[in-house]
């Protein structure tokens, strides 16, 4: 029957593909409803009628495990995503990005965009690459932080920042931003989606789609969307 | 117009002028009640009120729709009682959806319709009680038809803004296609997304061309109405 | 029906004390502008609650300072005329007119096709109010206030936009409402020429007090409240009955004083009159004149003088019983040697007296 | 500076077409309710643009529909006393009064203290309108309208909701104002009292249209006109002097027809009067009446008879060149034998002439 | 208070006052203008210029704010050409904050004064025009006064509304601590944290009482207008 997928809005295009092929393939309905993690790990805490999580960070899928709300052995960290620096426009310069890399001279007093780098997972990690590499203090006067990833872009594509930290799927898609140079891995930690079923979800349409989300043709739309597959 | 539009989009759009209307119309009665309460009577707990009905707008829409989740929400205390009693849900339904574009619309409608009602010369309604109209009576035969511009006004603020509503509405209710899932949310959601802005722009379109066409109705009927009275 | 009001207000620079008593038939509230001729009839209407005490219609307490009682407008029947018309501007004028009957169901009332009529708004009735007339607008709130039936009637200077011709149409309607109605009328007016030939009763107001109340023919026909209405307006009421119609347009009456011969009133024989005689209209003569154009000439003997403005003498006369008032200046006063207890005549022209000032009703 | 006007313009159900010429003075519009004077003022106050014609004052287009030229109502200089009194609700009376002089500067104008005081208003200066009363509202529209120092006024009913002694203050100075500025005034008023005293031309008006119009001497003696003012109110307006203050309080006048003596008149001697004489205050006697209380007795000759009303005869009198009305019965016409040519004798009672029937100024 | 509040929220509370004090007085006078032109003037494009004001109602704010960034940001045209000619940037400034709040706020204020202007009798209007004041002294002397109560519920809600926005604001000139975080944005950031409800709470509190002694505030001013007017 339906299957009620409650899942990061960043997930957007791959989950649509790939819910219409299950779908095509069995017959079964799903339903994706897109939001940031936060707002739809409160509403399944609340009660939500979804049966499926899949959320941006381990966080808030860990928020609605000590609710008890996720099914005993049905969690898995689907997905990794790699962080990037982005510049404006098409054919811009690499930048070799190591320790005490000379971002605040690229900048050259204006705007490196990110997202909120205190609460939104794509500028928490972008905060801690930073740190890692040092050059944090150099720039946090310059950073605007916007309330999520693709804004964050968005600043970038139009110019109205040079730079800005995103995700790789992301940039990938926008023709108006160069990739400029990836973050190193292990300068932040690892960026995970993990799934969930949950306990409300009492159909074998729901554990199903839940096994397909890791099985190949799944992963292989992931990919494509630029997600690493973790498993 | 099918053609280009996806049946979920199609249905986003069907949604939302539901939700926009329902949102309206059921909000109406308390919102001429508590626009007549706020211009004529003096209570304790005016302020209060005032305030209260002010609330959805000063406060960041994804705290309204958290607010509401906590409340009217499956767990929330209001919410188990309605269902309980009442066999009324809103947690995850269209009706939440409406619910929230009716509260974050309601300062809006009232303060419209409160500002009619202070225009209301007490004289006539002096006249109609001295030839014997109870209080309700010249409510409903003087004041309202008045107030009409002013209720109207305040219905097409009220429908632009649940048309709009976003924030409180995927925070409170989600985003569930066909369910919840009004213009605005599938707006977001596609701005989440690399390459969905011709999408998103496309129903924006929309969106204002509905919002627009509501607007249109409003002016002409109020003009009809001002015509009636002013003239001949 | 009796209406009985003793209230006290204060406005700031302004209090009104007012106490009278107005009973069945026509009140007239007469004193000058700002004097707080409104502000009472608001009382009555309940559109007002004065600061102390108490108004009573027909035994039923409209409102009581002491007790806190206080009926609401809708509840006390009342047709008012605003002194502004406060027509409703959503509705037509015949919206207007039945609005208050709407709310009067099983009060049977004036028929209101007989009343447009009267008003002359027939034409008006499909209309909204907004682009009336001054006039118009008037006297579709009249129509609105006599058509809800009411048991109270409060009248604020509801002829005063109106022509002459129109006045004239509308004035004996009110007087038979007054008549036949027996509902007690308050009627605020600046014309005394209206008021004379209203009202039955008469309260005469300064600065918010009461200075005279009474019975309309002593008030006007009283020398010492003369000089409140306006000299000009001094006049006795007498009582009269018609008693033919005569072949060339004139009305034979019969008073106590011996007939009177006035142009065309519209009333079968037999009907009683009020008559005002202006005692500025009246004419005094040591022998009856001969080869003049006045058609009334009385035998009267004089009650007493009293001194009055700069240069006139009243005159009170008395004719068969009936109280008369000449006006005349103390010149000719003391050229005919008037004195108490002399006889002579009167002489009135027929066209003198008003159309205005025969109203049908006997005196009270 | 004249005024002269020539409009048309329909509303549903209600078409205006109106020419004449209001020359420096006091131009009466009268007519009945509906009849369209409002409509004509608002026209020349530029408030409405009527549909066709040209209204222009003292060689100033106002508006000129074939040349599409439409002044604005505040490049009129226009002083406008509404029908109702339209004062602004957030000034004080104070301020209400100054609003249109702040506009003016340039224009010298009349004293603000003088029209407060004649207004009786002072007391409600730093009150705002909102709780005024009918007339003290009335009184400062009036105030505010000629104390914007027009060129041109504009009075819709000015006096209606005054009381008499108000009224009397006030008369005297709309004379002065219309005799000692010059500027021409239109007046709207049912009283046909008040026009008679007050206006020097005379425009009636039904149902939109001009059905008489001239200086008010002739439209108010003429028996043709006589009926659409009121049989009441037709009379004669002749031209007096003072001549002397008597000591009893009396005034002689000389006219052409010889002396008439009147209760004092506040006048200078050598003073021009207007006096108007109503035709029912007039007595004719074939002998020279004596022992009565009439002071004054005029030897007149008998220009024509107009029968009048259903009983009513009119006959114009010539005395010494003054043409003077008197409206008697039908039989009394009969039995005093009456035809034009004969001589006799007009008995007047020094009381009649009302005080407002003396207006200052010569008849025009 | 500021024990109880960082520095850094703080100066969310200040930003918030300031960008909102700002959209308002700024917005006000173009805010009347629009209201008289919809209220009193018919001229071809009426209906555009009413579906424009209203626009920002029936828009999800994020809209709102990629398209000021599209127009007033460095880039856009609008933008460009502030900055050349006049040196005024928006982009990434308080300035850019309130002016979001002004747009989003404008809907609101316009509708509340263009009410208000309905109510207004023209007869006045009328009347001090043929005591000689041209339209703009009619304006100022009459309507103006009259409408006071209007503007002052216009403003209060625009304030209301300026104190909530958030979605146009972050999308347009982002989160820059100490420049354009307002407290909807600072909310919001606590909102995405798991456990951060309670800070969250601590601002909304912040938010509700600064707006309610605004709502106080214009309820106090409109009943002493009105006490003026209506009464001796
Ligand atoms: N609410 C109020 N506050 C202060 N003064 C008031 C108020 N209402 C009326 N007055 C004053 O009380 C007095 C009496 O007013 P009222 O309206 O009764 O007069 P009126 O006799 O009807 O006069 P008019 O003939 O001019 O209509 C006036 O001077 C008026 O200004
Ligand atoms: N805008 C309008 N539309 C339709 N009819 C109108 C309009 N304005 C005025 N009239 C009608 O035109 C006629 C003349 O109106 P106007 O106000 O000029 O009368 P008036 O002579 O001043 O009467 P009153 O003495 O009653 O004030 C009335 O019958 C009125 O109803
Ligand atoms: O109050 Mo909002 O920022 O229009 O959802
Ligand atoms: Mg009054
Ligand atoms: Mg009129």
């Amino acid at each position: 029957d339906e299957v009620v997928v409650f899942a990061a809005a960043s997930l957007k295009n791959a989950l649509d593909e790939i819910a219409a092929e299950w779908s095509a393939e069995t017959g079964h309905e799903v339903t994706l409803s897109y939001a940031g993690s936060n707002a739809l790990a409160k509403q399944i805490i609340e009660g939500a009628p979804a049966d499926l999580f899949i959320s941006a960070n381990v966080e808030w899928m860990d928020a609605v495990d000590q609710e008890g709300m996720v099914a005993e052995g049905a969690r898995t960290d689907l997905l990794g995503n790699r962080l990037v620096l982005i510049a404006h426009g098409q054919g811009a310069e690499p930048v070799e990005i190591g320790p005490g890399f000379p971002l605040d001279q690229l900048l050259d007093g204006e705007k490196l965009a990110m997202a909120l780098v205190d609460s939104v997972p794509a500028g928490q990690y972008g905060k801690a690459a930073l740190e890692t590499l040092g050059v944090w203090q150099a720039v946090e006067a310059d950073v605007a932080q916007s309330d999520n990833v693709r804004a964050a872009l968005t600043l970038v594509s139009t110019g109205e920042a040079p730079y800005g930290i995103v995700y790789a799927t992301d940039a990938a898609a926008e023709d108006n931003v160069t990739i400029v140079g990836d973050f190193p891995a292990d300068s932040y930690p690892e960026i995970t989606y993990p799934a969930g079923l949950l306990t409300g979800a009492a159909d074998q349409a729901d554990r199903d789609f839940y096994e397909a989300l890791s099985g190949e043709s799944a992963g292989a739309i992931f990919q494509a969307h630029g997600f690493t597959v973790l498993n | 117009m099918t053609d280009w539009l996806t049946p979920a989009e199609w249905q986003a759009v069907r949604l939302s002028v539901k939700v926009s209307l329902w949102a309206v119309a059921a909000s109406l009665p308390l919102g001429v009640l508590v626009a007549y309460a706020l211009a004529r009577w003096r209570f304790p707990g005016h302020g209060l009120l005032n305030g209260l009905v002010h609330l959805p707008l000063v406060l960041p829409p994804v705290v309204t729709g958290y607010l509401l989740l906590l409340t009217f929400g499956r767990r929330g205390t209001v919410g188990q009682f309605l269902d309980q009693w009442f066999g009324i849900t809103f947690a995850f339904r269209w009706t939440g959806a409406a619910l929230a574009a009716a509260i974050m619309a309601f300062p809006l409608m009232v303060r419209a319709i409160r500002l009619a009602i202070e225009a209301v010369d007490p004289k006539l309604e002096q006249a109609a009680s001295t030839l014997g109209a109870s209080r309700v009576w010249v409510f409903l035969t003087v004041t309202l038809p008045l107030i009409l511009p002013g209720i109207l006004a305040g219905m097409v603020l009220a429908f632009a803004k649940a048309m709009g509503e976003f924030g409180a509405t995927i925070t409170f209710v989600s985003n569930i296609p066909g369910q919840t899932q009004t213009l605005p949310s599938a707006i977001y959601a596609f701005l989440q997304v690399p390459g969905g802005e011709g999408a998103a722009a496309r129903l924006v379109m929309i969106a204002i061309v509905i919002a627009m066409a509501a607007l249109f109705l409003s002016e002409w009927i109020a003009r009809a109405v001002a015509r009636r009275i002013g003239g001949g | 029906m009796m209406l009985s009001l003793a209230i006290r207000h204060r406005f700031a620079g302004f209090t009104l004390d007012a106490a009278f008593d107005a009973p069945a038939g026509l009140t007239a509230l007469f004193g000058q502008s700002g004097s707080g001729k409104t502000t009472i009839i608001n009382a009555v209407a309940g559109l007002m609650r004065p600061d102390q005490g108490r108004i009573e219609a027909g035994g039923l307490v409209l409102s009581d300072s002491t007790t806190g009682r206080f009926l609401p407008p809708h509840r006390r029947s009342l047709g008012y005329v605003f002194q502004e018309a406060r027509l409703f501007p959503h509705l037509t004028v015949r919206q207007n007119l039945l609005y208050g009957r709407w709310f009067a169901r099983g009060r049977q009332g004036a028929e209101m096709a007989r009343i447009v009529e009267m008003l002359g708004i027939g034409p008006l009735l499909l209309r909204r109010p907004g682009a009336l007339s001054g006039g118009e607008r008037q006297r579709v709130a009249l129509g609105r206030a006599i058509l809800s039936n009411p048991r109270i009637l409060l009248m604020d200077e509801p002829l005063a936009a109106l022509d002459e011709a129109r006045k004239a149409e509308i004035l004996p309607y009110l007087e038979r409402l007054r008549d036949e109605t027996g509902l007690p009328i308050l009627y605020v007016s600046h014309s005394p020429a209206e008021v004379a030939r209203l009202a039955t009763t008469v309260v005469l107001i300064d600065a918010g007090r009461v200075t005279a109340a009474g019975p309309a023919g002593a008030i006007l026909s009283d020398p010492a409240t003369a000089p409140l209405l306006g000299l000009r307006e001094a006049g006795a009421i007498i009582s009269a009955r018609v008693e033919a119609q005569e072949g060339d347009g004139l009305t034979r009456l019969g008073t106590a004083a011996g007939p009177v011969w006035l142009p065309q009133v519209d009333a079968a024989p037999g009907t009683a009159l009020r008559l005002r005689i202006l005692a500025q209209d009246v004419m005094l003569a040591r022998t009856r004149p001969e080869g003049i154009s006045a058609l009334n000439v009385l035998a009267v003997t004089i009650r007493d003088l009293t001194p009055i403005g700069d240069s006139g003498m009243l005159v009170r006369l008395e004719a068969g019983g009936e109280a008369l008032l000449a006006r005349i200046t103390r010149r000719s006063a003391t050229a005919l040697g008037l004195a108490p207890g002399q006889s002579l005549y009167a002489v009135l022209k027929a066209v003198s007296v008003a159309p205005g000032s025969v109203g049908i009703g006997s005196v009270s």
